[in-house]
Formats: C-alpha cells, structure tokens, sequence
C-alpha cells in the first residue's frame, strides 16, 4: 500500500553526468518496496510531485536508493538536497515486475535514466539463483553508470550511442548476439521500447513506462496507455509503471 | 448545528469540505489514505453517456504555483458509474454529487436522468465548462442562453438538486450566473479551469497533446475569488467556491467572499491528505479570525 | 541584421525585450540600475488626457506566483509626459513606446494626436484592457465593435504605428483580435492582466481599496502562451508578447507561441535587473535549442 | 543610491514574541545607509519584496541590523533563515529622516514594529550630542524589545496597551506630561500617528509611513500617499517613508 512517508536523505552525490545516486532512510518503503515501484517525491515551490524509480532497497538498513537526472527544475532542485533532509514522498507506488518462478534466464535492457529500476529488479533475481544478462545503453561515457554493480550480477554488455564507451550501437543492436533467455525486462527511452517489442515480438516480456503524472495514485486519468487492443486503458501510475510487452499499445 | 455544518439544497455537509470534480477519481484511490466519511462531500469524476478515453497524452503540464490538465473526460460511462462507483461511495457517510457533462443537450439530459434512480446521489453539479471537450461544452459555457437551456433541460430530466459549474473563460460571469439562476438552477460550483498552453521548448509545439488545458491550482484562486465576489453579491443561490484552495485559511477567504462550501482539486496531488488537513485545521483558523462556525462567516465578506 | 534584432512596423529593436508599461514608470528609476540604451524598447506608463491620481491605496497584493493591482493610471497626463517623460528617454538609444489610455473615445485620440509631434516615440500602444478604469476601459476591451471604434480612431488621430493591446478577460479573445486587425492595427500587444481579488481575512474585506485588480506574473503565463498562441495563427499583425516572463527560456515560449518581441512586467519589481539578464542570456538559450537568432525563432511554433 | 546587494546573515534571534533581530553583513549598505532608511529584501518564492527598516548600522564592523516581526508567509519565512545565508536585498531604499542641526531636544515615539528605525535614528542624534527622549508604545510585555538601547540613549517610557509592562495605556497618553522638545520623529500603526499629528498639530515632527509596494524603488505608483493639499501625492517607497507631519494625508 502507497504510504504518505517522510525519508531523510542519508547521502546525495554524482555518479555521472548529470547524474545523481541518492540514498534515503525510511522504515516502511525499505520493507514493502518491490523492484518496478516508484517514490513520488514531493518539490517545494512545485505543485506536481516528481516520480523516480527504486534503484535498490536494502530491508535491515532499512535504506531506498534512488539514481535521477538532472532534467528540469524539479530534478535540479532535488540534487541540491543535502543530507540530513527530509522529504515527503509517497510509496511505494505502483506495481513491480512480475517474476515468473519458471524463469531461468532473464535479459535486463536499461537505456539511459531507465536503468536504475532494473538494478534492483537484477539484484531480487540474482539473490533467486537466476541468470541475468544485461544490456545498458546510455548517450557516451560519461553518462555510463552501475557498471560493476551489473557486472557482480552477471554478463553486462554496455553500449554507447557515440561509442566512446563499450560498444558503439543502441541496445538494439546486441540483442542478437545474446544467448537463450526466457524473459526480457525493459525500461528506457520510448523508441527503445518501441524497437525491442519489434525486433522480438513474441517473446515474453515486461516493459516500464513514463508519463507525466497529475496525482500518480490513480485518481486523475493523466497518466493512461492504451491498451493493445485499444479497447481500454492503463493508468501507468497505478496499473503501472510495469506492463506486460503485449499488454499496451506504445 | 455544529461549527463546521452547512446545509445546501439537497445536501446537508458534516463540514463544508469536498474534493473537486476529476481531482479524486471516484474515491477508491484516497480512500486507502483516510476515511472518506470525513468529507463533507465528494464530487466524482465526470460522468458522461457512454465511456469515454479521453485526449491524448500528455494530458497535464506543470506551470507556476499551478497545472495545466486536458484530460478529456475520461470517465466509463453513466451506467458503469452507477453501478461500479456509487456503490463503493454508497459505503461512506458522506454527501454524494455527480458531475453531469455532454456534447449535446441530450446527452445531458441523459446522463441527468440516469442519476434519478440511485439513491446515493446527493446533487448533481452541471459541468457546462470543461474546457477539454470540443463538440459543445465550451460554448454550453460561455453563452449565457446556451447555459440557460442546459441548465433548464436538466433541471427537467433530474430530481435532485442543479449545481452549475461555471466556466471563468467568459468576458461576463455574472450574466453566466444569472442566466442559470434564472433557469432554475439551485446551486453555482465556480470556477472551472482557466484555459491555457504552455509550450515544450525542446519540440517548439504545445506540450499537451490537446495543445490547450485547463489551468488550475493557487495561481488562479484571486481570479476565483473575484467571480466568486462579483456573482455571489447578485445571486441568490448558494455558491460551492473552487479554484487554487491549499489551506484552511484559504477556505475561509472563499467563504468571506461569498462561497457556501468548497471544493479542493489540484491541492490533493501535492497532499493526498489535504481536504482532512483542511477539515481538522478549520476550526482553528475559525477562532483564530473570530467567527463562531461557519455559517457565522458565509456572507460576511459581502455584507458590507 | 544582428541576432537578437527584431523589425516591427516603427519600431527596429535591437533586441526584442522591453519593459512592460505601468512597471517601469517612465524609465528614472530603472536608469540609476542600468543603462536603458540595453533595452530593446521601452513602454511608457499609461498616458491620459489630464493628470489622474488613481485609486486608494492599497493598490497591491501579492498572490501566489503573481500579484494584483489597481493603480487606476495613475500618471501626470500626456502633456506633461511629453514635455518631461519623453525627452528623458530620448537620452538613450533604444525606442520608446506611448501607452495610450483614457475613458472616452475622444480622450483616446487626444492622448494619441498629442503624441505626433514628438519626434522620441515611435509607436503607440493602445490600452484598451486596463481593468482598473471605471470609465470604459474595459467595455472598450471587452467588446469587438468598441475595439475596433477606438481602434480606428486612434489610428486616424496618430501618425505612429499602433499596437492595440488586448484584455484576457474576454470569452473570444480571436474575435478581439480580428476585430482590431480589420480596425487598422499594426500590431498587438497581449495580454493585460487578468481581473482577480484577495479578501484580507482580519477584517473580511477585499484588500485592495478597489477591491478588483488585475492579475500578473508567473501565474498567469498558460493564459498569455494560449492566447498569444491561438490569435497568431489567425492574425497577421506581429504580436508583442507578455505576461509571467522572467527567464530567457519564457521569452524563447512567446516567441514560439507567435510573439515576434515582448514585454517584461512584474519580474522587474522582483529584480531591477531582468531585462538586461534576459537579454545577455538570450543568445545562450538560443544556441541551447538550436536558433541563429530571434528571426530563426519567431512563429517556429505555429508553423505546423 | 539603491543598489541590489546581496548580504550575509551573520545572526538571527528572538527579542520578543514574535520579533525577530537579525545582523547582516554588507559593505556598501553599511557605508551609506541613513536612519529611516529601508532593506526591500527578495524572499524566495515570493514576487513582491518585503521592505523592512534598518534599524542600526555599523560602518567599522560593516553590519546593519534589522529587527522584523512575524505577520504572515514573508516574515515567516524570513524568520527561518540561519546565519550564513545570503540575502538579496535593495537598498539602502527611500530617503531618511531629516535632522534640522538646530534642534537640541527631540522625541522619538515609536509604536511596535515601527520602534526599529528610530533607534538607528536615536543613536545618530545622541552621537550629536543631543538630547533624546523616547517613548515607546507596545501591545504587552512580551512585545517589549530594545528597551535598554533606548535607555542607553536617554530617558525612555515604555507604554503597553494592557499595562503588562511600563505604563498602560497610548503613548499618546504619556505625550502631555513630556518637558520642551524641538522635533518629534514617530514610526508606527497608522491610527497612532494620526492621534500624533492630531495632539501636537504644530509642532515640527516627521512621521514614516508604511504601504504595500510592488516595485519599491518608485516605479509603479503603488505606494502613493495624497500630499496635505490633496493636490498632489508622494511614492512612500522613494519620496518617503519619512515625510514631514504636515506634508502629507494620512
Ligand atoms: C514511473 C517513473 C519512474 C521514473 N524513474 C526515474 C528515475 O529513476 N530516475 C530519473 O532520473 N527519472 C525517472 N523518471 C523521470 C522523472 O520523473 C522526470 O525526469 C522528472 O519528473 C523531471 O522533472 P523535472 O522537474 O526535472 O523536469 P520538468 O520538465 O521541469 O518537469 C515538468 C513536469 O513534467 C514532468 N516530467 C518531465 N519529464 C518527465 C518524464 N520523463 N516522465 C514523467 N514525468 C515527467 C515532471 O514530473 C513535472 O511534472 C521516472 C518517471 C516515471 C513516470
Ligand atoms: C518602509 C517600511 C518599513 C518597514 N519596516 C519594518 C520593520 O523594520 N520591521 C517589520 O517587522 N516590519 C516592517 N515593515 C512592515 C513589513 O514590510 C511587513 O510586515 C511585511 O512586508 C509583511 O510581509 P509578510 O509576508 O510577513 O506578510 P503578508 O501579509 O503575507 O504580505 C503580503 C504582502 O503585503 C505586504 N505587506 C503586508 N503588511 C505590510 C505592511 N505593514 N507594510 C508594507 N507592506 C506590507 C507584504 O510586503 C507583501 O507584499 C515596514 C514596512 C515599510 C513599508
Ligand atoms: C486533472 C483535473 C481533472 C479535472 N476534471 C474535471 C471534471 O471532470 N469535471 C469538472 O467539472 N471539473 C474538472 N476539473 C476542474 C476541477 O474540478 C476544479 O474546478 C479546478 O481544478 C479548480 O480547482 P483547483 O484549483 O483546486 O484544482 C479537473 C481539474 C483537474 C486538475
Ligand atoms: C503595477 C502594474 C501597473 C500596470 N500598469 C499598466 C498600464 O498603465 N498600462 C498597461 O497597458 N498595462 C499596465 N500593466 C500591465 C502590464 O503592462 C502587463 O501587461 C501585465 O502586467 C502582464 O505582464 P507581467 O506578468 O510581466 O507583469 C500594469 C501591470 C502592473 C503589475
Ligand atoms: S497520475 Fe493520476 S491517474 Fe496516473
Ligand atoms: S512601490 Fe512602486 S512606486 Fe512605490
């Protein structure tokens, strides 16, 4: 259940360009959070509240990890938060991923500012005993991030829009020459959604999704998707952020 | 009565505190935050004849001390509301109103009936001003025969007591209010969202995917309170004042102004604990300025 | 031409920011901050027929992002701007703008007939929209015949360009335009502010002494983006933009939206400095979203 | 001459309930500030400045202190900042109180919140060598503040409107049985200098008028006040606060 809780930043700093690994402290997001569920971070001086994925959760610290850009002014004001503050953050929201227990092998594929989720998504498979190969891609080196930390959970290829780190390409471009896996997890920039429901249609998979987001519990229709047979919607706050590869139209 | 009490055609509020039209869904998201049976009451979602899916996304845009929705009246349908909604809300003590919207007379009429026949429905509010609907809301909202006629229609096809929501994208609302007034309505909710745009400088184009939205939220409370003001001194129905309210201190600047009862949209996003806050803080700022209860403040801000 | 210059009928700016009228007197004050030859242009406070003393005080309040206000034109009359106002500003190298108010018919084109002979001011901005005259300000602004009468008056009066600047509070703000266009308007000038009011909760009145007043600042920026948004793509008169600019990246919005210069208004009393700030960022906002210049810029927005 | 500086806030404290005393740090200001004039201090998240007095400069130490009381969001907020913080401020605004270098008694009446710029003025004519009498009206006791600095400058009467402290009653009340002076300078809620220029019509006296301004700096025609012929008007924020008793309407 979405809780309305206050967390104090424990650390704040760069981990890449533009790039900001935040840990926070708070007892009930550290036991309820599952991998795919969001912190909907209340800004002073912002009406709408900024959402941000769980990164990493650790229960007997009872700390959340978060990982942001620097994109606007919410997000810029986030990074000049200081330890020992406190912010009011409603979580954890939305659904996680779901895991299949069949599962043996699983693909994770992160663009950009869409890899923090998958970190703690790896890290709840990896302590299950499951394979994990990862795919990041991210625009040059210097926004690469969580390389070791994907690398201590498995294969990890990163690539680099401009090449200047890994291999040159988009994610796309090594889904090829990867092995076998049962299920893929993704979540990234649109078109890189787009393109790997299209180059592997009929494999099993789940995808994470943005939107701007009015109240993000549900309750104002801002956030919707349709669904593949555009028959209905999704509202990715709350039946969201996670969905089934085949479940919406993107 | 007790202090926070007030009584309106067809509702009599524990409290003069609801949540706005299309800011609470149909209750089941916040009800896991608190008890819905401390509001006064709740205004749900619009409701139209058959399901709708709204605009396109992006549908809301954040702007300074507000926001920006188009979300198109997205809603399931009349029939689905009062058979999946109303049921749930049914559950609470508390005041039930319907917002009613359409693209012809018709479907207003339509969707005004089907509400006779529930019993949790408590008012209906007449939404004439959703600023997100092409085919006919708009201009219910701004020509004052167009909102007569609409208002008349309904007030025919209802039993329960007409709310008129009144758009504030008009070069005259008292002759909007009046107009209404005149044709039996037996309430005023004001105001709806101000129409606006912002552009996403990256694209160059509109950032909403409707390109305009409603701008709602405190930036645009003194207009608000201004329609509010200027309507409540020559009208003699009741008025439910919305727009910008984030405190209890606000709440008492809508009732100085001439409101009867509120309603708080864009503040619940920001806290979805916002209308308790309000509702437990109000007795406070009550005393604090002096007044017994709130029937003692309704009015005194136009009295003079 | 360089590239943060912009050409207007009468007017070649440098750059296209000037200070708003009403928030920059008659440039004095600003001129101990900053040399004004920076500005693009600079619009002059509101002139009448005679000296006006305005309304009681007080005649502003602070809202969230914004504020009201209700000066009521307060300014020393035109011939007394001419002769002391104008040869001041003529110290500096940038364009000076005449703001041109008054009550009736005839004082309009008193004021803009007594503008011809000075050589210093290059175009006239007619304000139609001010909300805080009685008189008839605002019916001139709120209806397209008045707009168009006192629009073809003024220009028969005047040998200077005339931007005629539009009020938001109407329900047609493009039939408002159209109607000024077809009057003889070389330009526009949108949006004044938005009618609003605040009830001073300790005694339960408005707190403005004349009660309205008019809305500006951040909070009101959605509703001069959409306006300015829908009238360009209709008009073809250039359109001077304002309402809520305090950034460089607000004005690179106008410029989209289908403004082709702007004016700054309330930002200046937050910092004395933002025109000048905004002009020397201008170019590195330019650059950041791909533009050579503001020509680059201008109507890119509305293009599709 | 205005400038827009920004000042460092070496200390904040309570005086009294509600009133707070801050000492800034500001080179120019402290060199050319004059008693009567005002800071027009950018509260952040805010549009309008808030213009509060400078109630004491010292050029050596290069500080000015200012003494505010809590009212609403403004106040508030600024009651929150801590020591090192650095403020935006204009100043030094408007003009100050005029010292006529024939007078050798004057009478300082100050009343609440208005006390703060009479003390910076006190302290000015008392290194003159003149002769300072002050009266000073609070609510009550707990509103009292600066009793000693005024004592340190000359005979003081404290006056509180419930008696709590001092004597009760108006410092309108106390004003009859004061000896000769040569000028009076008073600061306070309106309806006290109103009874002021009422009891001692004609006697030369300066008063400093409070308004709500937008630009403070005499642009925008705010914070104009009828001039006594009710032929003309002043900018409060520029031409004043300080005007003479008899210049102006109140
Ligand atoms: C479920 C979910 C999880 C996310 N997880 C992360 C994360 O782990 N790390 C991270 O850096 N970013 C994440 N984002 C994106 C992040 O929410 C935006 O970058 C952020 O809201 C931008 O705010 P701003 O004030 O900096 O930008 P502005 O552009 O100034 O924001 C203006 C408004 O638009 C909204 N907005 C802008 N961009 C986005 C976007 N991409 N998605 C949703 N709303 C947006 C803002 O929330 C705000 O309401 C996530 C988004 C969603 C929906
Ligand atoms: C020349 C001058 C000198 C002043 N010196 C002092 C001082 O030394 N110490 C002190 O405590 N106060 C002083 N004041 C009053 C002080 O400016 C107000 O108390 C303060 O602006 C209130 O701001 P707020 O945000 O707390 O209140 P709010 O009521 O939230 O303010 C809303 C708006 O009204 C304005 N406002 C409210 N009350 C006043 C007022 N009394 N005068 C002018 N504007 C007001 C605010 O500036 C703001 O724009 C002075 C005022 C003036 C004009
Ligand atoms: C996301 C959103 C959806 C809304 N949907 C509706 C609606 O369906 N029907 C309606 O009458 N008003 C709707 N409104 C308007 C609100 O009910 C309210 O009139 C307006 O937002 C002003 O109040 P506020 O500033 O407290 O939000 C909506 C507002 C928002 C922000
Ligand atoms: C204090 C004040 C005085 C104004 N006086 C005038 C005026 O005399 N004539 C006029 O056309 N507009 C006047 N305006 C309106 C501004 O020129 C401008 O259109 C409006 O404030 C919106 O811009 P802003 O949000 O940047 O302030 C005034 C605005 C303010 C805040
Ligand atoms: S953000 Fe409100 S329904 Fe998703
Ligand atoms: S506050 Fe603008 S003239 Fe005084």
């Amino acid at each position: 259940m979405i809780n309305k809780e206050q967390v104090t930043i424990l650390s704040s700093k760069t981990i890449a360009l533009d790039t900001f690994e935040m840990v926070l402290n708070n007892h009930y997001i550290s036991q309820h959070a599952k991998p795919g569920q969001f912190l909907h971070i209340y800004v002073e001086g912002h009406t709408l509240r900024r959402p941000i994925s769980i990164a990493n959760v650790d229960p007997e610290q009872e700390t959340i990890t978060v990982l942001f850009k620097r994109m606007g002014a919410g997000t810029q004001k986030i990074a000049t938060y200081q330890p020992g503050m406190v912010l009011d953050v409603l979580g954890p929201s939305g659904n996680g991923f779901y895991i299949d227990s069949n599962d043996s092998t699983v693909l994770l594929i992160g663009g950009g500012i869409g890899v923090p989720p998958l970190y703690f998504l790896g890290k709840t498979l990896a302590k299950q005993g499951r394979k994990i190969i990862s795919v990041l891609g991210f625009q040059s080196k210097q926004h690469v991030f969580y390389e070791q930390e994907f690398k201590a959970l498995g294969e990890t290829i990163i690539v680099t829009n401009d090449g200047s780190f890994g291999e040159q390409g988009f994610v796309t471009d090594v889904m090829d020459s990867l092995g076998q896996y049962d299920c893929y997890y993704s979540c990234g920039p649109l078109p890189m959604l787009q393109a790997i429901t299209a180059i592997v249609p009929n494999q099993k998979g789940y995808i994470s999704l943005e939107e701007r987001m009015g109240c993000g519990v549900g309750a104002c229709f801002a956030c919707v998707i349709p669904t593949a047979d555009e028959a209905g919607y999704r509202k990715i706050c709350k039946d969201g952020p996670v969905f089934s590869a085949k479940e919406v139209t993107l | 009565m007790s202090q926070l009490a007030v009584n309106l055609p067809g509702l009599n509020l524990k409290n003069p505190i609801m949540p706005a039209s299309g800011c609470f869904g149909f209750g089941r998201e916040y009800s896991e935050f608190y008890d819905l049976s401390k509001l006064g009451a709740i205004i749900m979602k619009a409701a139209t004849g058959s399901e709708r899916f709204g605009n396109r996304t992006p549908r809301v845009a954040e702007t300074a001390s507000g926001m920006l929705n188009a979300i198109g009246l997205q809603n399931p349908g009349v029939e689905n509301i009062i058979k999946h909604e109303v049921p749930f809300l049914a559950n609470y003590n508390t005041s039930v109103i319907a917002n009613v919207a359409g693209s012809t007379l018709e479907e207003y009429e339509h969707v005004a009936a089907a509400f006779n026949d529930t019993e949790h429905v408590h008012a209906l509010e007449l939404n004439i001003s959703c600023p997100n609907v092409k085919e006919g809301g708009i201009q219910f909202g701004t020509d004052p025969e167009m909102a007569a006629r609409v208002t008349e229609a309904v007030k025919r096809a209802s039993n329960l007591p007409v709310y008129v929501k009144l758009s504030p994208n008009v070069s005259d609302i008292l002759s909007m209010a009046k107009a209404v007034e005149d044709a039996g309505a037996d309430g005023l909710s004001m105001i709806n969202t101000i129409t606006g745009m912002q552009i996403h400088l990256p694209s160059g184009k509109p950032l909403l995917a409707n390109k305009t939205g409603g701008l709602s939220g405190p930036a645009i409370k003194p207009v608000a309170i201004r329609m509010i003001y200027e309507v409540s001194q020559e009208v003699s129905i009741p008025i439910i004042g919305m727009g910008g309210i984030t405190t209890a201190e606000d709440v008492l600047e809508f009732l100085l102004a001439g409101a009867s009862a509120v309603a708080v949209g864009t503040a619940n996003f920001q806290n979805p604990f916002v209308c308790v806050e309000i509702i437990d803080e109000l007795p406070h700022v009550l005393s604090k300025y002096g007044y017994e209860s709130i029937t003692d403040v309704i009015g005194k801000g136009v009295s003079v």
